[in-house]
């Protein structure tokens, strides 16, 4: 770009008090209608999750990770458990297992439904807002049923899973995913079959699978330029029952553009990431054995950790979910916690992605990729 | 697709969104009406004395120091006086599962607005008695 | 996964067999670890992005051993050949000093920024060092060290006895 | 020369200043006269029958009041069909059936204080937002509401309306874009530039193919006249005859008024409201009201043109016949705007010339072709 088309650029903040911005700033360079420069600026939500980890014991770390996500609060929560499970090697039982497994992919539903509403409301679809919303109702009331809390659910501890399944739970899950799947057609015709929604999306922030991957994107938005990376898969936590079953991890092929995806590929990938959930949980749900639910002896050994390191990884929502954990010898707090959020990459390959998109695309593409501030403020 | 297919999804749209005028709307009038909380909902504590033996777990347990203790404050044999502070609890449920006596709980009442910031914090006077049942000042029941 | 080309075995010889004074460990399951001196980082940084044509940059962070030691951690995740790599660099000094690898890997630009202002790292040759997450008045305090202190003043209102002080922790469990 | 005569000179000075007060007086009371003459006149004007019946139309029934009543119902309407279509039940609270909720909220709103930015116009600023108002209401004036009782024209008369009455409403509704402009521009905010520029081009693009659809019904009808138009659909309404041209002024009057999905110019994801950022108080209730008002003329310009207006069930008053069919019309209205995404401004511009246009010409060619050589056809639409 010349420099004299920069002289009639024009700079606006879209954020941090901006209606559609959720607690972020990006500094936007306008010429005309189009943006030329995007300057991600981060922080707005910074509550040093991280530090405030290292003065938490191995029990009440996971409190703190549920607060950086509230939307998927559990999927925030386990890769702490997990790393802590590592250094302690510990083994959980098999009810808990599939347990854990039911809530995670649960939770994945109750995030890419919020997503749904998220994103039709900053294409302005105010009735699109509201009725994935409503479904959600629903799935937090099972959630209630269960933990008692609506969204951190703080259920799952080193060893096992706090509460167990009763009857009441089973009742109100079958009513949230019934919902989820008696919505579903509707929500693809207002989606994906609505004409308008094809028009904004279709074309708009694309990238290469090559490029994501060296921004760091992950999960979802990686998913559909056609690379079946998904964590579930490859690397699958051992305390975790995605070994038990047989399903496959979902992918977008775009004839047009393969290799690529655009908005409206990061909307398909997602309706199929929570079909993949629904089978998921349908599959698990009758290998659920009887038994207990946590390892008596986990809450003595959780108190003093041997010195190691633990790397947690679970495929969140939004993408690879990881902590990274350094104890000392007969520790009651980490020595250093490292939260990898997924976020933190998607937000700062708007960088990258957005200059040449018109002003108006920009609501269309950062929605499309789900950011959420606490994932990369921590 | 072509000019067909966008008029035929444009009219699906418009029949979903005409269908659902004429459904009952999901939401309910908020402070009259509500929905019953289910048993394990972790709302305010309530913290019965006779049980307590001020073993201090809870306070220990806490992540975010909401619990004040004064074991000089004895109504009982070897109790001890609570103060919750709801500006900082974040109702995670860590000091219920901490108390090995049965003596601190978690209740359904998660409305606990207060017209002053002292007000939240609930001293044993608050916290060992439940001023009035869940859902009781909103008048009906709903769903 | 033993020999195929990039899985973790083949490219923990190659990289020993270029730069003979690297350390590895052993291969835990599909997770391999180099021990990398700072003045070679962008020499294996580079290594790994012609040989692992899908890695991906998960994450960067710093670790504080107190007593101007610091550690960085380089964590890169293969999808084909499911290989977990963890490069580890130890720094020291006051203010530890590193070449960026942000050009070969973009995505570890915004984790250079943090753990510099978190850690005071100084990554060279990076393009922006500004602030990322930290309000300016904390510019230069670098927060995650050990040795900045934070507000315990909450848990004295507990009513408990203070906890005995116990370095090799963090700090005081509550 | 005589000499000065103190006494004399004090003889004289009472007349003096009688004269001076008489004279003062002369004007006093050429003035209260002329007051008085002029409310004289006034009130003769007034006191003749059809000129008293002029201002009781003008400003109670179909005028000034009734207008803005019905504004004040189209609020909570609207606000309730939003509220049903999100799954939601609207304003409930206030009232029976949240009936009193814009009376609230207008309170609400006129008591806050009014903010304006240091960068505005001041004058322009205070100014422009109530003139918006006072343009898009002047409109009404020539809705034909009903065969006797309108603004214009009473039933006695000889013509009961302007005869280029539509004509008219498309030239005050010509200014609306310029204000919305004008109020991003004076306001002094990047974004309520933004939204003025797309308000004015949202504005150009679609009232060309609007005021093209509404030569149709004219044309059918042969007048130019919005009563002449609904008088000539006694036999047929033209919905009938004309369903391409009625989902063209759908749109484009959709796009006009510069709701929902054509809602760039107050797009709350991108600008944060458009035109109207920095309005606030009573600028922006009036602002919030002149959108409502667009989109119920819109409404009844739609049921004046092709449902018929007044005609319909012939054992009702006409102004019922009327609001009956207005109350349908503003509901689909509300339907479509409720439930697309919205458009970016240049695919809007590329929907209204690129397809609304040809389809709104197509039709006035159609229309000319029909009229000359079905031979039945100029019977049925000219009315009985």
């Amino acid at each position: 770009m010349s420099p004299d088309i920069l002289d009639e650029a024009s700079v606006i903040w879209f954020g941090p008090q901006h209606v559609s911005a959720h607690g972020w700033a990006t500094k936007l360079t306008l010429v005309g209608d189009y943006i030329v420069e995007c300057d991600p600026n981060a922080g707005y939500f910074h509550r040093s999750a991280e530090k405030c980890l290292e003065f938490r014991n191995f029990r009440q770390g996971s409190m703190i990770l549920e607060r950086i996500c509230m939307m998927e609060a559990f999927l925030a929560e386990y890769p702490y458990i997990a790393a802590v499970e590592k250094i302690v090697d510990l083994e959980i039982p098999e009810r808990a297992k599939i347990m854990r497994t039911i809530m995670l992919e649960f939770n994945r539903i109750h995030s890419l439904q919020f997503w749904w509403g998220q994103f039709a409301g900053e294409l302005g679809l105010f009735a699109m807002l509201l009725w994935p919303w409503v479904d959600r109702e629903y799935t937090l009331d099972a959630f209630e049923e269960l933990t008692g809390s609506r969204h951190t659910v703080s259920y799952a501890t080193p060893g096992g899973v706090k509460y167990d399944f009763t009857p009441k739970f089973h009742a109100k899950m079958e009513i949230a995913l019934s919902r989820v799947k008696e919505r579903m057609p509707v929500f693809d015709d207002m989606l994906a079959g609505s004409p308008t929604f094809r028009l904004r999306t279709e074309g708009v922030g694309h990238y290469t699978a090559k490029q994501a991957l060296k921004w760091g994107l992950s999960g979802p938005n990686i998913k559909a330029c056609g690379i079946p990376m998904d964590l579930r898969k490859d690397d699958p936590d051992p305390n975790l029952a995605y070994g038990m079953i047989d399903w496959e991890v979902p992918t977008t092929h775009n004839e047009e553009h393969p290799g690529e995806c655009d908005a409206f590929d990061r909307l398909l990938q997602r309706f199929k990431e929570i079909e993949t959930s629904l089978d998921i949980i349908d599959k698990l749900l009758p290998l659920l054995p009887e038994g207990p639910i946590i390892d008596p002896k986990a809450r003595a050994k959780v108190n003093r950790l041997p010195e190691g390191e633990g790397y947690g990884r679970v495929e969140g929502t939004r993408g690879v979910t990881s902590v990274w954990l350094k104890t000392m010898e007969k520790a009651q707090t980490p020595w250093r916690a490292k939260i990898r959020g997924p976020c933190f990459a998607s937000y700062y390959s708007l960088k990258h992605i957005v200059p040449g998109a018109r002003f108006a695309d920009f609501p269309a593409i950062f929605g499309s990729l789900d950011p959420y501030p606490g994932w990369w403020d921590r | 697709m072509g000019f067909v297919g966008n008029l035929g999804d444009i009219f699906r749209i418009l029949k979903h969104v005409f269908r659902q005028v004429f459904r009952r709307p999901f939401t309910y009038f908020y402070p009259f009406e509500d929905r019953p909380y289910p048993e394990a909902t972790r709302g305010r504590h309530i913290h019965i004395r006779e049980k307590c033996t001020a073993c201090a777990q809870c306070v220990r347990a806490c992540p975010v120091a909401a619990i004040r203790i004064d074991k000089e404050d004895k109504k009982f044999e070897k109790d001890c006086a609570l103060y919750f502070d709801y500006t900082r609890c974040i109702f995670c449920g860590d000091c219920v599962s901490a108390c090995r006596f049965e003596a601190l709980f978690h209740t359904p009442i998660v409305d606990i607005s207060e017209g002053d910031r002292e007000d939240l914090v609930y001293g044993p006077d608050k916290i060992t008695t439940l001023d009035r049942d869940p859902l009781e000042w909103r008048g009906r029941r709903f769903r | 996964m033993s020999d195929t080309p990039g899985s973790a075995s083949t490219l923990g010889r190659a990289i020993i067999n270029k730069y003979p004074d690297i350390e590895s460990k052993p291969l835990d399951g599909n997770k391999i670890e180099l021990i990398v001196p700072p003045e070679k980082i962008r020499d294996i940084v580079s290594l790994i992005d012609e040989q692992v044509s899908d890695a991906l940059p998960e994450s960067l962070f710093g670790i504080d051993l107190t007593e101007n030691k610091y550690e960085l951690i380089y964590i890169f995740w293969s999808h084909a050949n499911k290989m977990l790599l963890q490069l580890r660099v130890h720094l020291e000094g006051e203010k530890p000093e590193i070449e960026s690898v942000c050009d070969i890997f973009p995505g570890l630009e915004w984790h250079e920024r943090e753990t510099h202002e978190m850690f005071g790292v100084n990554f060279k040759n990076h393009p922006d060092l500004r602030l990322l997450l930290l309000p300016d008045e904390l510019e230069g305090k670098f927060p995650m060290r050990k040795s900045f202190v934070t507000d315990r003043s909450r848990m004295d209102e507990t009513g408990l006895a203070q906890p005995k002080s116990r370095p090799e922790s963090g700090g005081e469990s509550s | 020369m005589q000499q000065f005569d103190f006494y004399l000179w004090l003889s004289g000075l009472w007349d003096w200043i009688w004269g001076v007060l008489l004279w003062f007086w002369g004007i006093l009371k050429w003035f209260v006269i002329w007051i008085l003459d002029v409310i004289d006149g006034i009130w003769a004007l007034v006191a003749l029958p059809e000129n008293f019946m002029f201002l009781v139309r003008a400003i109670l029934m179909p005028g000034l009041i009734f207008v803005l009543f019905a504004l004040i119902f189209t609020v909570w309407y609207t606000r309730k069909i939003w509220a049903r279509v999100q799954d939601r039940r609207g304003p409930t609270h206030v009232g029976k059936y949240g009936g009193y909720q814009l009376f609230a909220d207008a309170i609400k709103l006129m008591a806050k204080e009014t903010i304006i930015p240091l960068k505005a116009k001041r004058w322009m600023y205070r100014i422009l937002p109530s003139l918006l108002l006072v343009i898009v209401l002047l409109t009404f004036a020539f809705i034909p509401w009903d065969p006797y009782w309108n603004i214009l024209g009473a039933p006695g008369s000889a013509f009961p309306d302007l005869s280029v009455s539509l004509v008219l409403i498309f030239a005050l509704l010509t200014a609306v874009p310029v204000f919305s402009l004008l109020i991003g521009w004076v306001s002094g905010s990047k974004y309520s530039l933004i939204g003025g520029f797309r308000a004015a081009n949202n504005q150009f693009a679609s009232e060309i193919p609007m005021v093209i659809s509404s030569v149709g019904p004219a044309m059918l009808a042969g007048s130019l006249s919005m009563f002449s138009i609904v008088a000539a659909q006694t036999s047929i309404w033209y919905v009938v005859l004309l369903p391409v041209n009625f989902a063209t002024f759908l749109v484009a009057s959709i796009a006009s008024v510069g709701t929902f999905p054509f809602d760039a110019p107050v797009a709350d994801s991108e600008i944060i409201f458009g035109w109207r950022t920095e309005l606030s108080g009573i600028y922006f209730t009036v602002v919030y009201f002149a959108e409502f008002a667009e989109q119920m003329l819109y409404s009844a310009l739609m049921v004046a043109l092709f449902f018929g207006g007044f005609n319909g069930l012939p054992f009702l008053p006409g102004i019922v016949n009327f609001l009956i069919k207005w109350l349908v019309i503003y509901f689909l209205f509300t339907l479509v705007t409720s439930s697309f995404y919205r458009l970016r401004q240049d695919q809007i511009v590329h929907l209204c010339w690129k397809y609304l246009l040809p389809l709104s010409v197509l039709n006035v060619v159609l229309v000319m072709f029909a009229v000359v050589y079905i031979p039945g056809l100029l019977p049925l639409v000219i009315g009985g």
